[in-house]
């Protein structure tokens, strides 16, 4: 299993989102963080004073998914995440050891996504 | 309220009401219409400071609550105060002074003024003795019944439903409120047979408000999570401070219409000493709720700095029509205690997030009382209702008045409330569920946060919502040309400005 | 408006205009002279209240904006109500009133009344007919031209030039609502000629900026995102509905100075009804508005509350002056079901994030109708122009005569606007870029954000910045001395208290 | 100031208030009577106008301030506000108003007009001017007063403590303020001997004020982080543009009780004049700090536009009463360029988060001066206080005048303020510690957040507060019938809707 | 050393957290994030039009310990975050290969959480 | 390539990013959380009831280097965010098994930071 760890745009979002859940691939995790890259910085001004501004807001997409799925969730990603300008992003993979469903406690790579076969109680 | 006074205008009023087109065509002013026209024009002022305390109570409330139930509050004001607007001028204004009956009015329902003002002025006792239009003593007295309306719901926010508030504010609006201030401002028993004073509300209005709020806060409960599992009560923080602070300027502000209104005239001045009294002891409840926290706590709790001078303007509220300058800081002050210990006492039990039984109730009931002790013989005489007070004349009789008075109050707007509440729990129910609550009442009645973008992940906004900052080419402020260029040459340098 | 009231008092007015040094000399006061005094004094609190309302305007357009749009709100409602401060005092009230033109006044241009004061009065006619001071009339009708120019921006939030609405701004105040507001207020061929009714400005007001935010909104498009590629509308909601719900309340407020402002004078007590009306058709328009979308979507929506309170204000503007007090709950309710149906309508295809165009457009149009509808005899006689309505009357004639100005009033603004804007967009540009408009106009327009903590990154803000709770030593609070003794102690059980 | 105007009516004034009862027993009105009734009216009406600034200081420091310290503008203002009430009644006013000495007034502590009004009304010389109830002068000059103590706090905001800012509210409220306002508006030195115009306090007030906020500041130094290691001045953004747009609105609106209310009467209309001509340099400051701004730094910065509006109106607040319309977008308009490049030039070493050394110290000197440039020879007669500006007489007379007063109001105010401020830092301290200041005011010294939900992390909030869409069964909007629904069909398909 | 990483309700962190803490694992990180998996939108609505959120808000609980301290760890977390309904979240666990302790600059597993043996200086 | 993940005061992060910078490794993102360790909570009053803070906000560091730079920038955290006093944080390092550049496609350890040699487009 790996985590796909991606720093993308935050308006890049919607479209990965829709096709990784027509994919198969529904389970996902975001989060608002800000990056430092090779992206210029932006100068703003308050009542004469200035201020620097070198972060920029990012989205930060985790999810993860069977090692076999990685270059599926990925080149999803690089489809829409891609503007050619620089900020595009980053994306990083890291290997996961363990995957635990809370609400069944059962285990293992077939809790990662949501699965046709599988029984939905709730 | 002063009932014997500039008598003799009455006629004028009749004149000028009756007869508007003989008015017109009358070349010279006269004095007495000039008068009344004065009069109306300082009431008429009065009552738009005091419509506006609807704001006052609304951001109170909105600081008070979560920024989940944000945008409740601002639905819960519109919606009370119109529905109040409807039926104070349908019904309530005829119960309360559409006649001179011990109970209630009978006359005057759904006024209308200008198409029949002779018959409107027949029926309204009250417009022998103030020398205004009527519609301004309408429009006075129904901002009033909103101001009061608004006190109960302080203490139910962030569980209540919509539905049953509505219920409540009709019946409020046209029976509970109007009968009560009919007792006590309207000719009716309390004020006749017992004369007490209460020269803008301290028990019309906020008491009263505050019995609501007390008969709904014990049907209701308190807010999930506000007792622990042991009983002790914890802190539910509001979500702006700021907020809260607006809530209470306003108030403050809206409170110069309330007890200097009340005059229902501009005759000699007295309405800016009535607003003096009322200044000092809002500042005095400020001090005195302030010194009261930190001393128990160490910390200047800016709500309670707030609760203080609400209690202080209260407190006021009763006396600012029979006391002098001198009472008015004494008066404020206490208050301003009452409310700090009050609010403490009774938030290990009760769930109340504004205070508002303490800040209205409790300052209420101290305010009412207050008069029995300060009032001045000269007052008392010019508003010719009651006697002086302990302090001035050894006597307990006037406070006595004013205890029953209170007593009286609030044991039928509790009944009266309890039972409304208690139908309505258990027909259309009064609170939400706890999973709505939990979501917040923004978007389980509204469909939609107070607060949007606090709660709607960014990107689910749209792609047009990506926000400040995220665009690659704003590189120089503003100015789109500079942002092309810094496009273009972007540049290992260029890269990471310092 | 009724052009033939107390006619008698001009002469007055004149006198102590033109010789305020005899007034101050004169021993004795006379009562012509305090009844001009009178009537300034309301115009005046009336005129103060309705100033007020650019709060109104904008934080209803703030709240209804995205975060990163909300200080570009400030900067929009003071730069557009200061020149049209200048414009109007400059040129628009000359226009307006300096002078009885069937088309526009000629008189009057950079008025100083103080070094000129004779001059002035024989300059503007209306001074004939109300006794009021020359500043006050001037001061009055500057703040609803400024109320009509707030009214066009809202329906352009979050994507218009500060270049491109000043540019508007200066010929709106200057020319456009100076001439309209002539026509049917200051003697023009509507009131004059086809005696159209307009008491406060349905028309005159509101749907003249309604129109003018019409014309903008075409050339303008609607924001980014607010159509899918399906092309069906998506909700952007607003940021705030607390400061949404703060507008609604400044508006409703100022509307106390609005419609009983307009009686300019005290005269027998007319204001005080005014406000009575206005006050009910705004509480029915709330009903109203909260019916119909409960009806329709079955949640309260926060906005469309406080749409319904406008549209049911705007729908009074014009009749507060013409009808009887039952009229107004039904002129407001009917409002406040137009401007829900309207505003789901109009969202399909056009982008106004603040409704104006069915609150302000819709309801101005409906308002202006129902003075063909429920004017009544003894008003339309009071106020000296038109005919009663048909449900009086049984005559379409006065409906008719409203149509008609409607029409022309909508024609023309339309036609100068559209032209206006259309010009500006193609000379400097109307619209930011899009990059800009996803920045957000505060960033990009005034170089910071309105709310700079949400859009600043923490540690950007500076060392000083950390914010609360980041500091290791304020275990206790508030206190440094306990902070102090608490570094020093912590130890394995203190680590981390319960 | 008019010192001799009406003088008539004292006769009547004080029958009125020594014989309120004989008022009440006369059957007819008496024109003399109701002239006074109006008089205080409007005089009451401008007073609540400026009492509500206080919220428009309030919101201008809490936007300009981080969100860690928005509270604790709340409770400085609330605390500020009650102090000066109290100080002001008991011995501000004997000092300002009570007898006609060149240095200040020995008569009228604790003032009680109520119980003893003839008393009251021989105390009190400007009485004989003035035909308005004694409360109403009171309450009206108390208001100035909370305003000019409101100004020194801005400029500190931040970083300085509870327990000083209230130890001088305490000698600013009872002898800086009423002392400085005894020589320019009450019959003092620089009134009576050098005929200095103030009409409504661009030096009284204002100039006052940052005259304490500079004492203040410097000893209390900036903001920590405000410097960078190099001295250069770093932005420190305020939390919130939408709140300072409130407050220069608050302001703004509140104006129109200052400078019109400061003629102390309604006498033939002259306040009027007064408000249109504080309108229209107001009007000008915006545009000329817009220009200006723009011109430096090519975006309209938000506060500059709302710290031009605000320098506008202190430079028109002095000659208000002194010029006629054609001079006041003049002297707005250099006020407003003023205010922008004083703000400017001051932050280079010194840190003025609000900007009010330069909106109220640098313009109320403007203002000031400009009276001794723009007042005509009609308005320095009807004042009877000094002689006509420059531009009409040539002569730099009155210039001289107004810069004597305004180098003496500077110094004795700053070396009073400085040597209090002096004691306070070196015996109970000026400023919170440095990890203080990092965590900010409001939980350093109000044991809370301004803004809770900011600075709580979520789960701190307790369970109930997991907030909207956490929970499992919302599915549809509001509609618990429909979330149990929901709950039960769940299935495949309906897993993750589109 | 590992890394466990759960995506929880919530309302479930603060019984963790107690039993956490009780059990000897002080030291843990919390985030506010934004999850999408099984569990249905919401359909909000706002003068008329439509908006649909997939996205809930999650915590995301991040705790480095001893491998061997895995299972204690998500055993606590699994007891207090199961609902049963749909959305509990998912718990990960990631291979860390070093840990530093700032304070003090020491490095190693006996850095991850507070232990009775050890130094507490301030 | 390893993934550098450090928990520190938010204060720290300006110096850090300056030398991070300096040194040349301009990428990184942060994110503002919230933790839980040996630092004291805070004790807050509301109108007479409390509320203990047990969290403390903090800010997340990461940022992917290659294996052999990973010292070079614990080091300069550790230089930076070290005040001694308990709450200064943690630093973990994982394992990253794969890196792309979002702009390009790219992937590999060239793409974690800037190169001097590497063509910069726009
Ligand atoms: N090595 C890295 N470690 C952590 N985050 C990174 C790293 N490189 C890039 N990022 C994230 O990706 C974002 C975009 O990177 P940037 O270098 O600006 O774009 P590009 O890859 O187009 O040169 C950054 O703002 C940051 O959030
Ligand atoms: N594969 C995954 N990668 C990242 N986050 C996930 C993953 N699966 C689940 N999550 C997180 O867990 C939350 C709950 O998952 P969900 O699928 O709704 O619950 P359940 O496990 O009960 O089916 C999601 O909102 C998301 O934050
Ligand atoms: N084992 C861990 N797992 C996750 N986060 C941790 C861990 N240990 C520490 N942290 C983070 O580091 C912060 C500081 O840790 P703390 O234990 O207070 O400091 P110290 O290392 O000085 O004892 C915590 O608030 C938390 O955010």
């Amino acid at each position: 299993m790996k985590l796909i760890m991606a720093y993308i745009r935050p308006e890049a979002f919607e479209p990965i989102r829709e096709d990784l859940l027509a994919a198969g691939f529904p389970s996902l995790s975001i989060d608002e963080v800000k990056g430092s890259g090779r992206q210029r910085g932006m100068t703003e001004r308050y009542r004469g004073s200035q201020l620097t501004i070198n972060l920029r807001p990012k989205l930060k997409l985790e999810c993860v998914v069977e090692s076999e799925q990685v270059s599926l969730v990925t080149e999803t990603i690089l489809r829409h995440a891609r503007t050619g300008d620089v900020g595009d992003g980053k994306i990083f993979v890291l290997p996961v050891e363990q995957a635990i469903r809370v609400r069944t406690g059962e285990s293992g790579q077939e809790v990662l996504q949501a699965h046709e076969s599988e029984e939905v109680p709730a | 309220m002063r009932p014997s006074f500039l008598r003799a205008l009455v006629l004028a009023v009749l004149a000028l009401v009756a007869l508007p087109a003989v008015a017109v065509a009358q070349d010279k002013p006269s004095l007495t219409q000039t008068v009344v026209e004065l009069n109306t024009a300082w009431v008429m002022v009065a009552a738009i400071l005091v419509m506006f305390m609807q704001a006052g109570f609304a951001f109170l409330e909105i600081g008070f609550s979560r920024a989940k139930n944000a945008g409740a509050g601002v639905a819960k004001i519109l919606t009370n105060f119109s529905i109040a607007a409807i039926a104070y001028w349908a019904v309530g204004f005829a119960l309360a002074f559409g006649g001179s009956g011990l109970i209630a009015g009978t006359e005057g329902f759904f006024l209308d003024v200008s198409s029949d003002p002779t018959k409107a002025a027949s029926q309204i006792p009250l417009l022998e003795t103030y020398t205004i239009a009527p519609s301004a003593l309408l429009f006075f007295q129904f901002v009033f019944c909103a101001v009061s309306l608004a006190i109960v719901w302080g203490t139910t926010l962030e569980r209540i439903k919509y539905s049953a508030y509505i219920i409540y504010a009709i019946i409020f609006a046209a029976v509970i409120y109007p009968v009560l201030s009919h007792w006590i401002f309207g000719g009716g028993w309390l004020q006749v047979n017992f004369g007490m004073q209460d020269f803008a509300g301290s028990t019309v209005v906020h008491l009263i408000g505050a019995t609501g709020a007390l008969a709904a806060l014990l049907l209701l409960g308190p807010r999930r999570g506000k007792f622990g599992p042991d009983g002790r009560p914890r802190a539910i923080p509001g979500h702006s401070m700021p907020l809260v602070g607006l809530g209470v300027l306003i108030l403050w502000l809206g409170w110069f219409g309330f007890n200097p209104g009340s005059t229902l005239g501009a005759a000699d001045g007295r309405f800016a000493e009535v607003a003096l009294v009322t200044n000092l002891a809002a500042a005095a409840g400020v001090i005195g709720a302030v010194l009261t926290i930190y001393a128990l706590q160490r910390t200047i709790d800016i709500g309670m700095a707030g609760n203080g001078a609400i209690a202080g303007l209260v407190g006021i509220t009763a006396p600012s029509g029979y006391v002098e300058f001198w009472a008015a800081p004494i008066i404020g002050l206490v208050a301003g205690v009452i409310v700090v210990v009050g609010v403490l006492a009774i938030d290990k039990k009760l769930d109340d997030p504004v205070g508002a039984l303490s800040a209205h109730g409790l300052a209420g009931i101290w305010g009412t009382l207050a008069c029995g002790l300060f009032t001045s013989p000269r007052l008392a005489e010019l508003n010719a209702v009651g006697d002086p007070g302990l302090f001035y004349s050894g006597s307990f009789g006037q406070l006595g008045a004013q205890a029953l008075g209170v007593a009286a109050a609030f044991l039928v707007v509790f009944s009266v409330s309890f039972a409304v509440f208690y139908v309505i729990k258990k027909t259309i129910g009064l609170r939400v569920t706890a999973e709505q609550e939990d979501a917040g009442l923004d978007i389980v009645e509204h469909g939609m946060y107070g607060y949007p973008e606090q709660f709607i992940p960014l990107p689910e906004m749209g792609a047009a919502s990506s926000g400040p900052l995220a665009r690659p080419s704003l590189g120089a402020t503003g100015s789109p040309a500079t942002a092309a260029t810094s496009r273009s040459t972007t540049s290992r340098t260029g890269e990471v400005p310092a």
